[in-house]
């Protein structure tokens, strides 16, 4: 290394390596390797597994030269190591379920590590928090939230997914991989601190979720929505590319920060100013589903599997809404007097229009996709707020909604395997007799989207309502309001065919769903809506200080 | 006579303007596909034309990395394609959905 | 540095009758590219249109690109996408009409603003004197417009290519290594969604107990009982549905 | 004592009940009730203790229990009682074990409506008790959840339309009243919720005027108040039996409480210069909810109109801006609760009997069963303000307000109470007297259970109404330091407003010359005197 270091030119420097602040995406996309390599060794399972074993023991190694890492961080990557080999020897012959369990183990280890790492930050400890691998990366408060969303979000997926894709006969082994990957680039774009990584950390991201709707493949409307998603997706990419490289031009960087304080010097042309904010709007709009630039959502959420539309929904949104506010509300503050006006307009639009939608749909997954849309909105308004308690709130929000969404597509995933097709409106008469717990859960993720007190919905739109009052933006504040009571009407609707119905006959010679891993999933999500509803503060908390050392 | 950094900047707005309305107005995916990858070398020569404005070779690593993304995606995104097609002519040629491509 | 930069004059004439040809040549072929019908020609005039990008790079002082541009773009892309074309048979096709009732009329519109706004927004504070690279008032800080002071010192001092690896393992390291990640991803999904055709079983684990797939998904065609006839008929209704939203849809 | 969280457990029991019976097994119908019972019977234990630990004669706030909920928002759980809400929290405990033993023979997915139930008492409790304004909005919106249920599940026909009325209507006047709230902790720049914090916030007219609307709409429709009212009879017809109790008894209450606990002490200056429209609003409420009751062929919806026309008089109350109205509105909330709720539990035990509710339907019930025409004729005239029931007892001295304050108010109010004599014993008799006839056809009378329901009620009834002292004895103190606050702005602020809503002295001095017995000698034995006299 030394002697590559001498034939630098001047000024040019490696990187340190902040292993400890990578952590999280060494850890998903190690997982994500070795399940791919344990899935499609076939009947060799146990050799690559042994295999695996030597080389994390190898690593383990490495990381033992004195003075390169903590005793622990050694012990944990021998602990992975062994983990790994005697799952593999226990469920070799059941390799969906081994790539289920060590999805889980990863997703549970990095929320681990990322609680460490919050711990550590917060005393001032080992985690650097900014300008990391040459002002690359940033792990701040809104890359660990978003760390903890995603991973919670991708464990919860697992346990909602393994009996439907059976069941569906789409259960393929590149579906674990897949997941750890679209976690690993939701975690980069959280951490991005450089628009470079912006984009690939969106485009990593997407990259995995195009193959996860496209992964029933023999499914038209699979195939349909990921390549509606894909075309679209690149298509906004290319709108987001475009203002990175105006941001670029006009300021000669792309790292958020410094880019962001040029922008902000009159010096700058304001023409490239302006076309670049605008079109990183646009790519972002998209993103996140902003009306007008929402129409992929409803059809993409209505045709991918279901298990991945809800990862879709809890843990994309928090990952593009990480990124958004980092570039706009971090990067770009001082230029607030130009896309604040703008991104206000958008959200409205977005909140009204969501809402107003999504009361005609009868198809629940397609109703739930533009019930994504209206949330989209609310969830901007704390962008718009430019500040931490603004920041905050959204960020709790996508927390909220992450909850609330999983457990509500994880009870279509249950309701679609019962019914073995697409849940409507009709299909859910007479639930709330036949399975009254599955169809209180529903019931309770609706209100909470609805937003009625004692859910998470109700604390989570509060804290938005009051970063929009508290930035003077009492108007958006209002408009939430209206717009809640259009989206009320629909979830009402949803429950009043389950409670108030009468169960068609064809409905009740279906077998009631047993308890299995995702009742288990959805009922996990229950909990979390209850107990974020009524004794929230140790999360809006966490919230806020994630949000104070944002930037 | 020269050539102002500006001309360059100029073309790779009209290239850019023409895929996006080539991605409206085309109804074949794959031309639309294409119209996409159009797009994306348009802000390729915007980049490198900053690089060279700015003095700087970063927008010439940015440029290396789109083109990196765009190969991805478009190994995933005609895979997808091969696979739409395969499916609406083992099931109905004409209509397909929603999709209507 | 700035003696190195003097020498950096080699714009002139040479440049702009470049610049005007291959400019219309990318111009001429990005229209061929929307305009043809035919989607085989569409996509030679796309190949057309990356080579003459690659000619500018080269112009812009980025070689490195320019030579990536033929090989990756020009070489492996636009060939998958002809051997897709070719693949498929869809080379006929494509009549070019509007699904709404004027949508070209209004998407052409679109473009034509987008363009003007773009250019203006983009291209106007570069179009002085000291906006052209290398020249004598881009170096002096003179004449109107930003000043483009050109790669021809950056390139000079290590080579286009030197200069670019360094910052691709410096600066860029994390961008570089994260981009594994991506590939990966890509080569999953050729694999997922390209494998020609596998047992259905195999898709199930040993030991599971599962009913039979459902009707519009999975096994669509092979399905042995179908569910009751409402579930036939939502399955229908599930994908001919339109909704409003749809009027914007793209594919 | 002082140690017990008394508040915290009345609505603990109740919520714990819930939970109790939602993990119960759903075919336990029994065990289920007799939970609930229990339930009930230790919340108006607790109530009863509640009432024995009030000092009266004490204005403000009394066992407070104060603990952080949301720190980082300024949101804490508060509860205390004071004159106004300690009557309205001993109504509703009061009503839960009958609203239970009147639901005895609910077999039909008894679980769930118990636990609604419960949850539903615990929210109203809570509502009354909340003493930082979003604890309180978020038990005024968690009641809209079981209710709705009660509604949409258990009701009549056209139950789904009615459910969703009710939750739409009351959801936009919550949110509105969010807003508000919102906007006052923002202008409080306290951070915080406090109940007391946010009194005492300086705001200007403008500012006091939105305010107000904002919660007006919210408590407006919960009263409900004549344009916001339409929801109320669908409500009301299609609730359930013990829906349409819970409703009338305690449900429609908090609009009345939310006026004198919000409204008034929050937004003076609005609320004097909107106080004649106000009056005006409860005038059109008292004389169009008569009139229609006057015309409906539906006994329920009948019920239902005089609901709205009795409600009027609260608002009058309220609004008339003096002490004896203010205090007569709070007394009036508790007689409506009574006599509205019995009335409503009657129908009910005859609806079970012919499921028929028009009123064309019957006739001669007197004869068949003379106990159950009996105990409705009781409860009809309390109803309709008799003096020597209870009914009297809360609208006189809402007239006597009203007319000190808008005469011309005063006076078409007590057209109201004409008019409520009129249909209510106009209903009594196509109903109970004539030829046994229709329905009434071998009708079998109440049985004991249904005695015990209705029983305790109508021993209140006459008991509030020959002595009704304790109950003025506990809210004066507290409506007095009320009145006063906003008089006092009254007559800081510009002269011409307070023109409008009359002579200010009389508004100060009505209180004094006509309650002056009842507030300071905590005797209103007199008062009672007094009331008869004058209908004499």
């Amino acid at each position: 290394m030394s002697a590559l270091a001498q034939q630098l030119p001047a000024g040019v420097e490696i990187p340190e390596i902040p292993w400890a602040a990578i952590s999280p995406e060494l850890t998903l996309f190690g997982a994500g390797i070795l399940v791919l390599l344990l899935d499609t060794a076939g009947e060799r399972r146990r050799s690559a597994s042994a295999i695996a074993l030597v080389a994390l023991l190898g690593i383990a190694a490495l990381a033992a030269i004195p003075g390169e890492a903590a005793p622990v961080v050694v012990a944990l990557l021998i602990g992975a190591g062994v983990v790994q080999l005697a799952l593999t020897l226990w469920l070799h012959t059941r390799p969906r379920l081994l790539g289920a369990v060590l999805t889980v183990l990863a997703f549970a280890a990095t929320i681990g590590i990322a609680a460490w790492q919050y711990q550590a930050a917060a005393n001032g400890g080992p985690v650097a928090t900014e300008s990391l691998l040459a002002d690359m990366v940033a792990v701040d408060g809104v890359a660990l939230f978003t760390r903890f969303v995603v991973a919670g979000a991708g464990i919860i997926t697992v346990l909602l997914g393994f009996a439907y894709l059976q069941d569906r006969r789409i259960h393929r082994g590149e579906y674990y991989p897949l997941l750890l990957l679209t976690a690993t680039g939701m975690t980069l774009l959280a951490s991005a601190a450089d628009l470079l990584m912006v984009f690939l950390g969106i485009e990593i991201l997407s990259l995995a979720l195009y193959v996860m709707s496209g992964i029933a493949r023999r499914d038209m409307a699979s195939q349909e929505s990921a390549f509606k998603y894909l075309l679209l997706g690149a298509f906004s990419s290319a709108f987001l590319l475009y203002g990175i490289a105006l941001v670029y031009g006009a300021t000669g960087t792309t790292h958020i920060a410094t880019a962001g304080a040029e922008l902000a010097d009159p010096a700058t042309p304001a023409g490239l100013v302006f076309a670049g904010i605008a079109l990183m709007l646009v790519g972002f709009a998209f993103k996140v589903a902003l009306v007008p630039f929402h129409m992929w959502t409803p059809d993409v959420y209505q045709g991918a599997p279901t298990p991945v539309t809800a990862f879709m929904a809890a843990a994309t949104k928090v990952a593009a809404f990480a990124a958004f506010l980092r570039v706009f509300t971090g990067g770009m503050e001082q230029l607030a007097w130009i896309w604040v006006p703008a991104v206000s307009v958008l959200a409205a639009v977005t909140m009204i229009v969501g809402a107003v939608l999504a009361v005609v749909q009868d198809d629940l997954k397609r109703m739930l996709g533009y019930s994504a849309v209206a949330h989209a909105g609310y969830a901007a308004i704390g962008l718009v707020a430019v500040s931490d308690i603004g920041t905050g709130a959204t960020l709790f929000y996508l927390l909220a909604y992450a909850v609330m969404s999983l457990g509500s597509f994880g009870i279509l995933t249950i309701l679609e395997r019962r019914q073995r097709k697409a849940i409507a409106i009709a299909d859910l008469r007479g639930l709330g007799q036949r399975a009254p717990a599955l169809a209180a859960m529903f019931a309770l993720f609706l209100l909470s989207l609805a937003g009625i007190p004692g859910t998470v919905g109700f604390i989570a739109k509060f804290g938005i309502v009051r970063a929009a009052v508290d930035a003077g933006l009492v108007w958006l504040a209002v408009v939430l309001v209206v717009s809640s009571v259009i989206a009320a009407y629909f979830y009402i609707r949803v429950i009043v065919a389950m409670f108030m119905d009468e169960e068609p006959a064809h409905l009740a010679d279906l077998p009631v769903p047993p308890a299995s891993a995702a009742s288990t999933g959805v009922s996990v999500a229950a909990v979390a809506v209850i107990a974020l509803g009524v004794l929230p503060p140790a999360v809006i908390d966490l919230a806020e200080r994630a949000a104070t050392f944002a930037g | 006579m020269s050539v102002p950094a500006g001309y360059y900047l100029i073309l790779a707005a009209a290239l850019f303007s023409i895929g996006a309305v080539g991605v409206l107005i085309r109804r074949s995916v794959i031309v639309m596909f294409m119209c996409v990858e159009l797009m994306l070398n348009s802000v390729n020569l915007t980049l490198v034309t900053f690089a060279r404005i700015n003095a700087s070779l970063d927008g010439q690593v940015l440029a290396f990395f789109v083109i990196v993304v765009a190969a991805a995606e478009v190994t995933v995104g005609l895979a997808l394609i091969v696979n739409l097609f395969r499916l609406r002519a083992s099931t109905d040629a004409d209509q397909v959905g929603a999709l209507r491509a | 540095m700035t003696p190195v930069l003097a020498q950096a004059t080699e714009g002139g004439a040479a440049e702009l009758w470049t610049f005007i040809i291959v400019g219309a040549v990318a111009l001429g072929s990005a229209f061929g590219l929307i305009l043809m019908r035919n989607a085989v020609h569409a996509a030679l005039m796309l190949v057309l249109n990356f080579l003459a990008i690659a000619v500018l790079y080269a112009v812009l002082q980025a070689q490195f690109l320019a030579v990536i541009q033929l090989i990756v773009y020009a070489g492996a892309i636009v060939v998958l996408f002809l051997f897709v074309l070719m693949l498929l048979g869809v080379s006929r096709e494509d009549s070019l009409t509007a699904r709404v009732p004027g949508q070209k009329t209004m998407a052409s519109v679109l473009g034509v603003l987008l363009f003007v706004s773009l250019a203006a927004a983009t291209a106007g504070p570069f179009l002085g004197d000291a906006s052209v690279c290398g020249s004598e008032e881009a170096l002096t800080g003179t004449g109107d417009g930003v000043p483009c002071l050109g790669l021809a010192a950056v390139n000079a001092a290590e080579g286009n290519l030197r200069g670019l690896g360094f910052l691709l393992f410096t600066d860029y390291v994390w961008a570089f290594e994260v981009t594994a990640v991506l590939l990966v991803i890509a080569a999953i999904g050729a694999i997922v969604l390209g494998r020609r055709q596998e047992d259905p079983s195999e898709l199930v684990e040993p030991g599971s107990t599962v009913l039979p797939a459902r009707r519009g998904s999975g096994s669509a065609a092979t399905e042995p009982g179908a569910g009751p006839t409402d579930a036939d008929e939502g399955a229908a209704t599930e994908t001919s549905e339109a909704t409003p939203s749809e009027g914007e849809e793209r594919t | 004592m002082a140690d017990v969280p008394l508040l915290t457990l009345l609505l603990a029991v109740p919520a714990a009940v819930a939970l109790l019976i939602a993990v119960m097994p759903r075919e336990a119908v029994r065990p289920i009730r007799s939970v609930a019972m229990a339930g009930s019977l230790v919340t108006l234990g607790v109530a009863v203790a509640v009432l024995a630990a009030f000092e009266v004669g004490q204005p403000g706030f009394q066992l407070e229990e104060e603990v952080a909920w949301i720190p980082q928002w300024g949101i804490s759980y508060r509860l205390g009682v004071d004159g106004i809400s300690l009557l309205l929290v001993a109504l509703t405990a009061f009503f839960m074990p009958l609203v239970v033993l009147a639901a005895w023979h609910q077999h039909e997915r008894a679980k769930g409506f118990f636990v609604a139930l419960m949850a539903m008492g615990a929210a109203m409790l809570g509502v009354f008790l909340a003493l930082d304004l979003i604890l309180f909005y978020v038990l005024f919106e968690a009641m809209l959840v079981p209710m709705y249920a009660l509604i949409g599940i258990w009701g009549g026909k056209q139950r789904r339309y009615a459910a969703i009325k009710f939750f739409l209507y009351t959801l936009v006047g919550g949110l509105l009243m969010l807003v508000a709230i919102l906007y006052l902790y923002w202008s409080a720049g306290a951070q915080s919720f406090d109940y007391d914090v946010l009194r005492g916030l300086e705001l200007t007219g403008t500012e006091q005027l939105w305010l107000f609307l904002a919660f007006f709409a919210a408590f407006g429709i919960k009263v409900p108040i004549f344009p916001f009212h339409t929801w109320l009879p669908d409500a009301h017809t299609e609730a359930p039996t013990v829906g349409s109790v819970i409703l009338a008894a305690v449900l429609l209450k908090i609009g009345g409480y939310g006026f004198l606990r919000f409204s008034l002490p929050y937004f003076p200056e609005a609320t004097i210069s909107l106080a004649p429209w106000m009056l005006g609003l409860g005038v059109i409420g008292v004389l169009y909810g008569a009139l229609v009751a006057m015309m409906q062929r539906d006994i329920k919806r009948l019920i239902a109109y005089s609901s709205v026309s009795h409600l009027g008089f609260v608002v009058l109350g309220a609004f008339a801006l003096n002490q004896t109205g203010a205090a007569g509105s709070v007394v009036q909330m508790v007689n409506h609760g009574l006599s509205t709720g019995a009335l409503f539990l009657l129908v009910g035990f005859l609806y079970d009997r012919t499921h028929e509710r028009a009123i064309a339907e019957y006739s001669g019930i007197m004869r068949v069963t003379p106990v159950f025409g009996g105990l409705f004729l009781i409860t009809a005239m309390s109803s309709l303000a008799l003096p020597g029931l209870n009914g009297f007892t809360g609208e006189f001295p809402i007239l006597l307000g009203t007319f000190a304050a808008v005469p011309l108010a005063g006076i078409a109010a007590t057209l109201g109470v004409i008019l409520a004599a009129i249909y209510l014993l106009w209903a009594y008799q196509r109903m109970f007297h004539g030829p046994v006839e229709g329905r009434a056809v071998g009708l079998t009378d109440l049985t004991p259970r249904e005695i015990g329901v209705v029983a305790p009620i109508v021993v209140l009834m006459v008991a509030i109404g020959l002595y009704p002292g304790p109950l003025y004895d506990r809210v004066n103190p507290t409506v007095e330091v009320l009145v006063e606050e906003v008089v006092a702005v009254a007559e800081g602020a510009d002269v011409a407003t307070v023109d409008q809503t009359g002579d200010p002295a009389a508004g100060s001095d009505a209180p004094i010359e006509l309650d002056a017995p009842a507030g300071s000698d905590l005797d209103s034995a007199d008062d009672d005197d007094e009331d008869e006299e004058v209908s004499r």
